[in-house]
Parts: structure tokens; C-alpha cells; sequence
């Protein structure tokens, strides 16, 4: 099955807090083709609406205009999303009061992954991820990066055929996260996941990615392919070239979101 | 000047239109004490406000006043008002009792709960006479009254215990008959009367105004008199329960033969013989002694 | 409010008028005692009962309650008393009020105030319970005193359990006040209600319920839902 | 609990014997009560009113409640519903409990239940409105049915309301019953309550106040503190 | 005042979630000493007990074996710590039912900086993390990364002599996190504050540090000074070498700790 995702004129707005005031508009009018089975990775400046993006392809918000497909099928306004998809969120989002193991047991309980098959599953990435010993844990018995392993593990049980990461890395050490880099791809290899990616490191995104797609102001500012062969080398200067290009792009689209809001401010 | 007498009654009750009468004909103030009226909506709101002191004197089963004293309340009775003329054992018109004794194994309400005089008097009636008590066998319900003739049409109940006005309004809409009164059957079977409803004060009180108090009673005496040559007086009462010409006749009848006048030992004898019967029949710790000081004669007119 | 006015209309066809009035001749009797002038003065002096018990009642309950949460000894030594406290009938708390304070309103509000206290105390002392440590933490990090820490930190998260035991408190109060108003008050709403309750007449019971029922439904309508709404506006929507 | 004995105690010396008998004449009037017999078909009678109405209440103020936490259009809708259903008094319920049912148990128990049920739905309705929605957007996003987002996101999030109401709604269901058995039923704790208090025997009405109060700390303090402590061992102690 | 912060043989154990079976130790006998006015970065894996250990040094959690002292006062088992502190925690812990600013008025209200100066205090702090346009907004309604620039706002504002950071920028862009990092530094120049700095980033421990810290296995593996002068330049060649020796370090702390815990699992 195609499990592309086509986003047309993506428009997204928030209420303002004050009464009479515009409503703050985060997406506009973004346009944006995931192949099937594509790597991509999101970067742009904090606030410009990544996490809002992955809350509409995920179905969570719906109360935007534009269109999404996945595979030419159409997200409605109601009504389940129609891929099976895995979402790792930026904040752990773990039930406090199940242990780390049921915590992922409750995805997979919601899952099409045959019961047979779940102790396999959850040893091989709890091996993956470190967490072994810490699988009778509650969630706050376990530290801020170990929240986030877990919630990794829980968004690869279930085996979704789409991937949607807000920063699964940003609290890990750079050596776990490297480790963790390389399994997820070999993962991806494996199961042909379609994978969106946001990430704050754009040496990582150049590693992961088929594609770099900067956002700012509500809008894709630029794509970069990566055309690097895998499997990639961490210490290839050609992905570090790429990188330096991503990181240029971002900049240069921070910079000019900047300007953009210091124009407004001054207006008020 | 006129002694105040705070006098406290259910708001419902009958003895309402003797006092009202007492209050519109001035006979408090013809025996030097002014009477207010205050009403109570259930029994245990006016008990409260008589063992509270909230009322100098109030109306009210003879036997709660007894079972108070005996508990080291200080108050007693002093007067009798009501003999248990409108307590009727009812049933819907076509039902197939026709006396009390049908009433075995039957399912009997009564409104005056577990501890009312009412209550008691059927019990004692009931196997004294008739040879069985319904409360033993878990035939004996308790409701409040205005439930009683619903329950009883809806066949959840087979008789009930009321009395006026409720009583005489279910007799009077041709519904239901009575299938026996018992303060009646009781004089007919002891030659006692029975006594119902008393009049009762505090000792503080009864010691500091010992002439009110008497004064109180003349007056009472007077106004029952006055009710008994002027049906009439029903007449508003009636209306506002919603009683038609015939129905208020039957009521002020009924209310009438109610009215006790005499109040001496003999009577007071009586009411002894009627606590040895209830002990006999009700549980531990009824009526289980009596003081004598639960009875004074020293106002009777 | 309209659905449950048809649902009324609907029973009292099921019933006689002496039994179940309905709605119209309800409203009929309810406004010939408006008519009749001390519908106000029974209003009133229910009111404030209500009123004084619940916030006597709130008063006890809020405190104890959120002591209960924060402090181990607090709570194994009230515990067994606001069971107690709960389970002690609200006729024996009437019955020593009276006795004790005397056959008057401050007797009937702390009858009233000490009935309902037992139920906002669990309440609170459950809610204290659920309420986000970190963010206790946070606040004692930057320096709070115990006393803001309770005032800014506690009080706002406990804050929903608050309002919902101001709703339910008013039920219960409201409850309990129709009770002591028969057992030893000589007017009130409860008074008129079981007054005619005794004679039989359903209805004055139901023109003296609606009463009432107007009643709260204007305090809930018009007072509580604008206090919550102002207070919890920041708070996300529930959806499923 | 000592010391509760030991304020009783203390209070009973300022009243007479006959207003409030002390804790140790009434122990011995409860083992009087107890060697006479009828008390345990009396406790096991209110017993079963007690559990009955508590389960009904539940089983209908905590769907009531939920819904209404969750969705707008019946929250609108039965908001007024709950609150007049919270103002009926509980005479109304028991009246037409009594009338339509007949006077039997399962009229006790749906008067009770009736009456008990909205302040259960309401202190659920706040508790809904009060939870972390981003775990539902967790749940949402794997694939969890609306069913099992409310059993396992949304209900381990409102069992500490839940707790509460279990608590609280013990201390209401009991009170309303005992107003119910004085009413419409010929035995149960509540009824003689009320007898004795007819006859003004104070030491028979504190003897059945104290064995319900046993009753009731055997059930906080044997069940529902060891169901609390077990389902609620993961939370992190409060300290401030 | 003297704000150094003398920390030793500090222990601390969790109980097991599992009954009869050990406590789990996350310090063992740790020894640090941090000079006043110093600017400490510390390093270590995901769940090392860097979180632990500040939570300790705060006051927060006093159910610790060893001795923690400020300047010689010792932090004792009850009342308030001996010095002003200001954290920036891993989560954000913002009091979701206040507006963002509300939220920095809750710390200011608490400490010592006298009410007149709060409106500039909060008008520099929200430009320089460009919150300036949120300053009315709920928690929920700010992005990740926004939340946890309010969170610096707040710990910033009160202008303490210590101050406890952990993981500030991991949820950042490079832009951003560059610029907060030359501010901070700014800062700490200015009002000589004692600062623990909790990262992944070993390149940014360098920037920062006076000494970078590595912890593991509940101990301090190696102290590595940083001996560039001041104002250090991103770019420097000297800084890129110390910091690979701290990414050095800390991959061999890493990987002989993970050997550990194989150990232990295997003895299981
Ligand atoms: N409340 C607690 N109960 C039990 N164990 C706990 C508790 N808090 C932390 N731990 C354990 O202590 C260890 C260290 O946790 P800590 O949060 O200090 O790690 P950390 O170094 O900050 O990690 P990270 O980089 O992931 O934030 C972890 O193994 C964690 O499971
Ligand atoms: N519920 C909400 N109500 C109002 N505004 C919101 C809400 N959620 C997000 N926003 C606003 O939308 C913008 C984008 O937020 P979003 O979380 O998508 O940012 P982001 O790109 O993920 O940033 P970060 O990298 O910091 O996580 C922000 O300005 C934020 O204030
Ligand atoms: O106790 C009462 O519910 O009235
Ligand atoms: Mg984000
Ligand atoms: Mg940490």
C-alpha cells in the first residue's frame, strides 16, 4: 500500500489568548509531497509550527483548511486517519500510572501486532533502547532521557506503517542518540516505514534524511535532497558538506522569520 | 395584664381550630393570658420545640409526653384534647375486609410511625381483641399520611391507619370505608376512654405561671364548647382541604366527638391500664415506667 | 430545561393531579402563593441556612480536607474522625445542636454547616492527593513559603475539586437544611414542604420544590458557571 | 479514634445522661441490643439499602457524569437536569418512589440511588473537565477506540473522583437512608434511630449511631483504604 | 558571599519498585568541589543521576547520605537551602493555569528583587528569548521549545547566586541555543553567579565551562578544566580539541558503564 503523504495548502490557525485579537496563524499554505517510504526531516526555528504540522497529518488537530492524503487517501474531518502510524511526541505523553512495560503494552494492545509476537517485540527494543531493567518502572521513576527512549519504544512496537518523531533525540547523549540513529534506519530499511523527522540538529537530519525540508513562517522555505548513498558513514565529509548547506538554509530562514517579527512588533 | 402563652401544635392538626377559635373569641383574654399560636410541620419539629421551651404549652400524643418524663424531660401532661374519635382503620371501598379481624395477614400502613400513640393503640386493639399483632409478623408498614390513601389504591397496602383531616377527606371522596374506629372499639371493650392527644407544659413554666396555665385550660374548655355549637368554624378549614358541604359535615362530626372535656384521675387511671396492655405488645423500654408526676390534675378548671 | 419540563408534563399524565400535579398547575399554585405574600419571607430564611451551612460547611471541610492530603499524621488522626463525622446522622447533629446552642438559626446553620463539612473534606483530601508534585517542587526551589506554596500552588489544582464540592455541597445542604427545618425551625422552604406534605397536598410539595429548584438553578446558571468559566478559562477542552 | 472516645467522654459530662450518655453506658446498651437479638437482621436490612442505593448512584452519577465531562451538547442538556435533580428533595424521591414502586425494598433503594446520584455526577463532571488531554491525544494517535480511551486513559485519570465520591456518596447514601426507613420502611438502623429518638431515648439512639459508625470505619478503614492504597501505589507521596 | 558548593561522599539510593529486592543506588560517594563565581558543566549518559544530583544540591530531595555545603553553610535536612537558587528543570514545570508572564511574576514574588526593577527584569529576559509576543499566553499554548525559554526566563529573573541548569537548550535550535549561550555567559559575567550546567553537548560544555565534569556510575569519572581564555570564539580550533577529549571521556565513561550494567543483567 502507498503510504506517501501529499499535504495541498496546509492553513492552520490558533485562537489568540487576547479577546479582538487576530488569531495567530501558524501554517500557511504549506505545500509539501512525502514519497512513500521516504526519510524526511523537518528543521526550523522553535515555535514555527513543526509540532503543529504533525499534529494535523496525525489526525490529532483537525480544525485546519488545505488538504492531507496519505496514498491518495484522504484524512477526513472525522473518523480514523487512514495509515496505521506511530507518533513520537516531543513531550513523553506516558500513562503515569502504568509501568514502562505497560505503557507500551497499551499501544500495542490498540495495535495490529498479534499478541504472539508482543515479548519479542518489546525485549528487542527495550534491548535497543537501554531500558531493560527499568521495564517495571513508573514513568517518574525514570529520568528525562529514559522517558523519551521509552517513548520510542512504544512508537516502534506497534510497527506503523507511517513515523511521525518531534525530536525523539534531543535529551539523549550523543552517543546513545548515535546508536539509536543507526538502529532507527536499520529499522526503517527493514519495514519501509515513511518517516517525518523533526529534529533541531541538522547534522542529524543530513544522516537520517532523503530529504531536509526547512520550515519557517508557516511554510516550507526550501528542500534539500541528500543524496548520499547509504549506509551513511558519521564522518563523511560529503554528508558534513550537506549539513553545512542545511545549516546555512536554516539560518538564513530564522534570520528573515526574525526580521519578520520584529516588523510586527514594532506595529503594535 | 395578660400572661403570654406561646402555644405550639402541628400545623396541620385539628385542635388548630379550637385555638384559632380561643384566639378570634378572645376566651385567652378572658382568663388573663394572650395565646399565639405557633405551628409545627411534624411531630417530632413540635416535640422539640416543647422540650426545647421554644412553646409554653403544646399539643401532643399523651403518651410521648409520659415516655419524655420518663426519660428526664421535664414535661407533662395536663389536660386532655383529643380522645382517638377520628382514628379509623381504613380500606378502598371495594375491598373484601370488612372488620378488623380480616385485617390478619394483611398488609397494614400506619402514619404515625413506629412510636406513635396511634400506632400503639392498634397494635394493643389489634391483639388484645382480635388476637394478633401485624407488626410480628411484618405486616405493619409506616408512612407519612398523605401517601396512605395513594398507597392503598394502587393495592400496595390493604388498610391504613389515618386520621382527620386526611381520614375524613378519604371517607369523604367515597373512595375508601372504615372498617372500624378504634377509639370506639377500645371503650367498647375496656370501658375506658382512650386519650389521643394531651396537653402538655414544661415544669419552669407550669411553676412560675401555675394561673395562666389553669387560665389556658378554661379557656380551651370554652372554645371547644363554642366549636360544638358552631360547625360553621369548619367551614374554612374545609374549603382550603379541598372538601365539599358534606365533607366538611362529616369532619366537623368527626372532630367533634373528638374533643375531650373532662380530665381527672379516673381518666388518668385509665390511661395506666392502657400503658400495661402497650407494655405487653411493644418492645423493651416503652411506657416501661411511668412517673407519676407524667399527670397533674392541679389546672383542671 | 425545556426537555425536562415536557418529561414532567409527560409523568403527571401518568399519575392523578392529587399525586403528580402538573407543570402548569404547579406554576398556578406556586405564583397564588407569591400572591399571598410570605413565600419571600420562607425563601429567605432558607436561603440563609443554605447559604451559612455551606459556607460553614466549606469553611471546615476545605481545611481539613487539604491537611488530611499534605501531612501524613494529619491524616491517620482524621481520618477515623470524618468517617465518624460522616457517619454521624444529621439528626443527632439537629438534636445537639439545639440542645446545646438552643432552638435558633445559629443552631440550624451549624447543624446544617457540620453535616455537610465530612463530605467536602474527602473530597479535598482526595484531590490534594492527585495534584502534580513537580510543580510543589518547582515552587519550593524558588523559594515559596509553605504558606504561598498552599496558596498559589495547592489551591489552584485543588481548585476543580473546590468547585465541585461547592455544587454537590449546595445539594447536600440544601438536603440537610429541609431536615432541620423540621425538626425545629418554624419556617423555611423544607418547613412549607413537609407542612404540606403531611396534608397530603402534592401541589404545594412540588410548587415549594420548584421554588427552590428555580432557585438553585439560578445560582448554578447564572453565578457558578460564569465563576468557572472565569476561573478555568485557560484550560484546554476535554474531547474524545 | 481513642481520642474521638476520649472527646466523647468528655462531652458526655457536661450533658445530662439523658441528653448525651457517655461512650461506656452506651457500649453497654449496644451489647444489650446484641444479646437481644433483632440487631443484625436491622444492620443487614440498612446494610442492603445502603450498598444497593450506593451502587445505583454510582452506576448512574459516573456515566452522567463522564458524558457531560466530555461532551458539549450534554453537558448543555444535563446540566439543568443534574441540578434539579440535585434540589428534589429526597421526601419528593421517596414519596414517588414509595407511590410508583410500592413500599417495598426496591422503592427504598431507587430513592435512595435517585437522590444520592447527582452529587456523584457532578464531583465526575468536574473530575473529567480537570484531566491531562494530551494523553488523550496519545491514545487517539494509537489507534485506541473511544471505549478504550475512557476505560484506560480516561477513568484511571477520574478514579481519585471516583474514590471520593465512593467515599462522600457512602456518607450521603446513609444519611438519605435513614430518612428513607423513617419513612416508608418497618425496620433498619434508620428507623430505629428514629424510634428511639421518638421516645426520647437518647442512650438507644447513640447506641445505633456508634454501631453504624463501626460498620462505616470498617469500611474505610479495612476495604476502602486498602483498595485506595493498592490502586493508587504508583502516585508519588505529596509533600510541601 | 561565597556561593562555592562543596559536595561529599554524597549517596543516594531509590527504593526498587519491585519489594525485596535492593535499592536502586544512583550516587555513589560522590566528591565535587565547585568554586564560587565557577561555571561548571557536567556530562554523563542518560540516567547517570545528573538530574539526582541537582535535585539534591537544590534542596529538593534531602534524603541523601554524605554533605552538601554553600560557601561553608551547610545544607541541612529541614528549612531553606543556605543560598538563592535559581533551576531550570529538565521539564519545564511551568503553572499551566498562569500566563507566561504570571508564571516569572510567581518566581519574582519570592525572591529579593525589589518590584520596581520586575518590568525591566521581564522585559530584557522575554526579548532576549524572543517570548516577548507571548508574554499572555498559557503554557499549553507555547511550543516545546518556548516553554523551555520561559522556564530560563523564569530561572533568570530572580537574579540568584547559584544556579542549577539542566538540559536548557537540548530542545533548541542551533540559532537560538548559540545566542542564549553567548547571553548567558554575558549574565554570568555580570552578576558572578556560581552555574551547574547539565548537557549532552560536549561542544557546548566546552564553549561554556570552566570545567566540564563527567559523571557515571553514581561518581565524578574525570574533571577536564578548559583553559581557553575568555571570550571564547565558536570557531576556535582550541575549544574543538578540548571538546573532543570531553567526548572522549565521556564515551569511555559510557561504554565501561554500560559494560556494568550487562554485568549485572547477566548475574540476573
Ligand atoms: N523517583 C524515583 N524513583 C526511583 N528511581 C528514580 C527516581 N528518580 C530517578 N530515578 C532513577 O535514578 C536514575 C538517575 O535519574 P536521573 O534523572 O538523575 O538521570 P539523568 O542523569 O538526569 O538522566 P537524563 O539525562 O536522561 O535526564 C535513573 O536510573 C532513574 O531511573
Ligand atoms: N494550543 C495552542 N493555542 C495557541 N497557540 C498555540 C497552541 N499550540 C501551539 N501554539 C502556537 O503555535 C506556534 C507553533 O507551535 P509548535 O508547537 O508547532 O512549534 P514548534 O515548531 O514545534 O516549536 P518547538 O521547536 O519549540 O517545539 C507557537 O507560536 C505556539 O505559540
Ligand atoms: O438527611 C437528609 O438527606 O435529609
Ligand atoms: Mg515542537
Ligand atoms: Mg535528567
Amino acid at each position: 500500500m502507498d503510504n506517501g503523504i501529499r499535504i495541498q495548502g496546509l492553513t492552520k490557525s490558533f485562537p489568540s489568548p487576547r479577546k479582538h485579537e487576530a488569531a495567530h496563524r501558524v501554517l500557511n499554505g504549506l505545500d509539501l509531497t512525502i514519497e512513500d517510504n521516504e526519510f524526511v526531516c523537518v528543521l526550523g526555528p522553535s515555535g514555527c509550527g513543526k509540532s503543529t504540522l504533525l499534529n494535523t497529518l496525525s489526525g490529532l488537530d483537525r480544525d485546519y483548511d488545505g488538504e492531507i492524503r496519505f496514498g491518495g487517501r484522504p484524512m477526513t474531518r472525522a473518523g480514523k486517519p487512514p495509515v496505521r502510524m506511530g507518533y513520537l511526541f516531543q513531550d513523553p505523553r506516558l500513562l503515569p500510572w502504568l509501568s514502562a512495560e505497560r505503557n507500551v503494552d497499551f499501544a500495542l494492545e490498540n495495535s495490529d501486532v498479534p499478541r504472539h509476537r508482543w515479548a519479542d517485540i518489546k525485549d528487542h527494543y527495550f534491548q535497543l533502547t537501554g531500558l531493560q531493567a527499568f521495564r517495571r518502572h513508573h514513568p517518574h521513576e525514570l529520568s528525562g532521557g529514559m522517558a523519551q527512549r521509552l517513548s520510542l519504544v512504544r512508537a516502534l512496537a506497534i510497527e506503523p506503517d507511517v513515523l511521525f518523531m518531534d525530536e525523539p533525540f534531543s535529551g539523549l547523549d550523543e552517543l546513545t542518540a548515535r546508536r539509536l540513529r543507526v538502529d532507527l534506519l536499520d529499522i526503517w530499511r527493514r519495514t519501509g516505514k515513511t518517516i517525518v523527522f523533526i529534529t533541531h540538529n541538522s547534522y542529524e537530519a543530513t544522516f537520517l534524511a532523503d530529504r531536509v525540508v526547512v520550515l519557517s513562517q508557516g511554510r516550507i522555505r526550501r528542500e534539500i535532497p541528500v543524496t548520499v548513498p547509504r549506509p551513511r558513514d558519521y564522518d563523511d565529509p560529503a554528508l558534513f558538506a550537506v549539513s553545512k548547506e542545511v545549516a546555512a538554509t536554516f539560518i538564513a530562514a530564522a534570520e528573515e522569520a526574525e526580521r519578520a517579527r520584529a516588523r510586527l512588533s514594532e506595529k503594535h | 395584664e395578660d400572661t403570654p402563652i406561646r402555644l405550639g401544635d402541628m400545623a396541620q392538626s385539628l385542635n388548630g381550630v379550637a385555638s384559632q377559635v380561643m384566639i378570634d373569641q378572645e376566651f385567652d383574654h378572658k382568663y388573663g393570658v394572650d395565646v399565639t399560636h405557633k405551628a409545627y410541620p411534624t411531630l417530632d419539629g413540635l416535640f422539640n420545640a416543647i422540650r426545647g421551651k421554644q412553646v409554653d404549652l403544646g399539643f401532643g400524643g399523651w403518651t410521648s409526653f409520659a415516655q419524655f418524663r420518663s426519660q428526664g424531660f421535664p414535661v407533662f401532661n395536663i389536660f386532655a384534647v383529643g380522645r382517638g374519635a377520628t382514628l379509623d382503620v381504613l380500606v378502598p371501598v371495594d375491598s373484601d375486609i370488612q372488620s378488623l379481624a380480616d385485617l390478619k395477614g394483611k398488609r397494614v400502613v400506619s402514619y404515625a410511625g413506629a412510636a406513635g400513640t396511634a400506632t400503639v393503640l392498634l397494635r394493643v386493639v389489634l391483639s388484645d381483641f382480635y388476637g394478633f399483632d401485624p407488626a410480628e409478623g411484618g405486616d405493619l408498614q409506616y408512612a407519612g399520611p398523605g401517601l396512605i390513601p395513594t398507597l392503598m389504591k394502587n393495592g400496595d397496602v390493604d388498610a391504613g391507619l389515618l386520621f382527620d383531616p386526611i381520614g375524613a377527606k378519604a371517607l369523604a371522596s367515597g373512595e375508601f370505608r372504615s372498617i372500624g374506629n378504634l377509639a370506639e372499639i377500645y371503650k367498647e371493650k375496656t370501658g375506658d376512654d382512650f386519650l389521643w392527644i394531651a396537653l402538655a407544659t414544661n415544669d419552669d413554666f407550669a411553676a412560675e405561671n401555675p394561673e395562666a396555665v389553669s387560665g389556658f385550660i378554661k379557656g380551651w374548655v370554652e372554645a371547644v364548647a363554642y366549636v360544638k355549637q358552631h360547625p360553621e368554624v369548619f367551614e374554612d378549614y374545609g374549603k382550603k382541604l379541598g372538601l365539599d358541604e358534606d365533607g366538611i359535615k362529616l369532619l366537623a362530626d368527626r372532630v367533634i366527638r373528638d374533643y375531650a372535656t373532662t380530665w381527672n384521675q379516673e381518666y388518668i387511671d385509665g390511661l395506666m391500664s392502657f400503658a400495661d396492655r402497650a407494655r405487653k405488645v411493644m418492645d423493651k423500654g416503652y411506657l416501661e415506667d411511668v412517673p407519676d408526676d407524667a399527670f397533674s390534675t392541679d389546672y383542671t378548671p | 430545561m425545556i426537555a425536562a419540563l415536557l418529561a414532567w408534563l409527560g409523568l403527571s399524565f401518568l399519575f392523578p393531579e392529587t399525586v403528580l400535579p402538573g407543570p402548569w398547575r404547579t406554576i398556578q399554585v406556586l405564583a397564588e402563593n407569591f400572591a399571598n405574600g410570605d413565600i419571600l419571607s420562607h425563601l429567605t430564611a432558607t436561603l440563609g441556612r443554605v447559604l451559612g451551612g455551606l459556607v460553614l460547611a466549606m469553611a471546615i471541610g476545605i481545611p481539613v480536607g487539604v491537611l488530611m492530603g499534605v501531612n501524613r499524621l494529619a491524616e491517620k488522626t482524621l481520618d477515623v474522625w470524618v468517617m465518624v463525622a460522616l457517619t454521624v446522622p444529621s439528626l443527632c447533629y439537629a438534636i445537639f445542636a439545639f440542645i446545646w446552642i438552643g432552638l435558633n438559626e445559629t443552631a440550624a446553620i451549624v447543624a446544617i454547616g457540620l453535616t455537610s463539612a465530612p463530605s467536602i473534606a474527602i473530597n479535598l483530601w482526595e484531590g490534594v492527593k492527585n495534584i502534580d508534585t513537580r510543580l510543589f517542587q518547582m515552587a519550593r526551589v524558588f523559594n515559596a513559603s509553605r504558606w504561598v506554596i498552599i496558596r498559589r500552588v495547592l489551591f489552584p489544582q485543588v481548585l476543580p475539586y473546590i468547585m465541585a464540592s461547592l455544587r454537590f455541597g449546595l445539594g447536600i445542604v440544601w438536603k440537610i437544611t429541609v431536615l432541620v427545618e423540621l425538626l425545629g425551625r418554624p419556617d423555611g422552604v423544607g418547613f412549607e414542604l413537609f407542612y404540606w406534605y403531611q396534608l397530603g397536598n402534592m401541589q404545594q410539595v412540588l410548587a415549594w420544590t420548584l421554588l427552590f429548584t428555580l432557585v438553585m438553578l439560578f445560582i448554578e446558571l447564572v453565578i457558578l458557571q460564569n465563576l468557572e468559566r472565569r476561573m478555568f478559562s485557560w484550560r484546554p477542552e476535554v474531547r474524545i
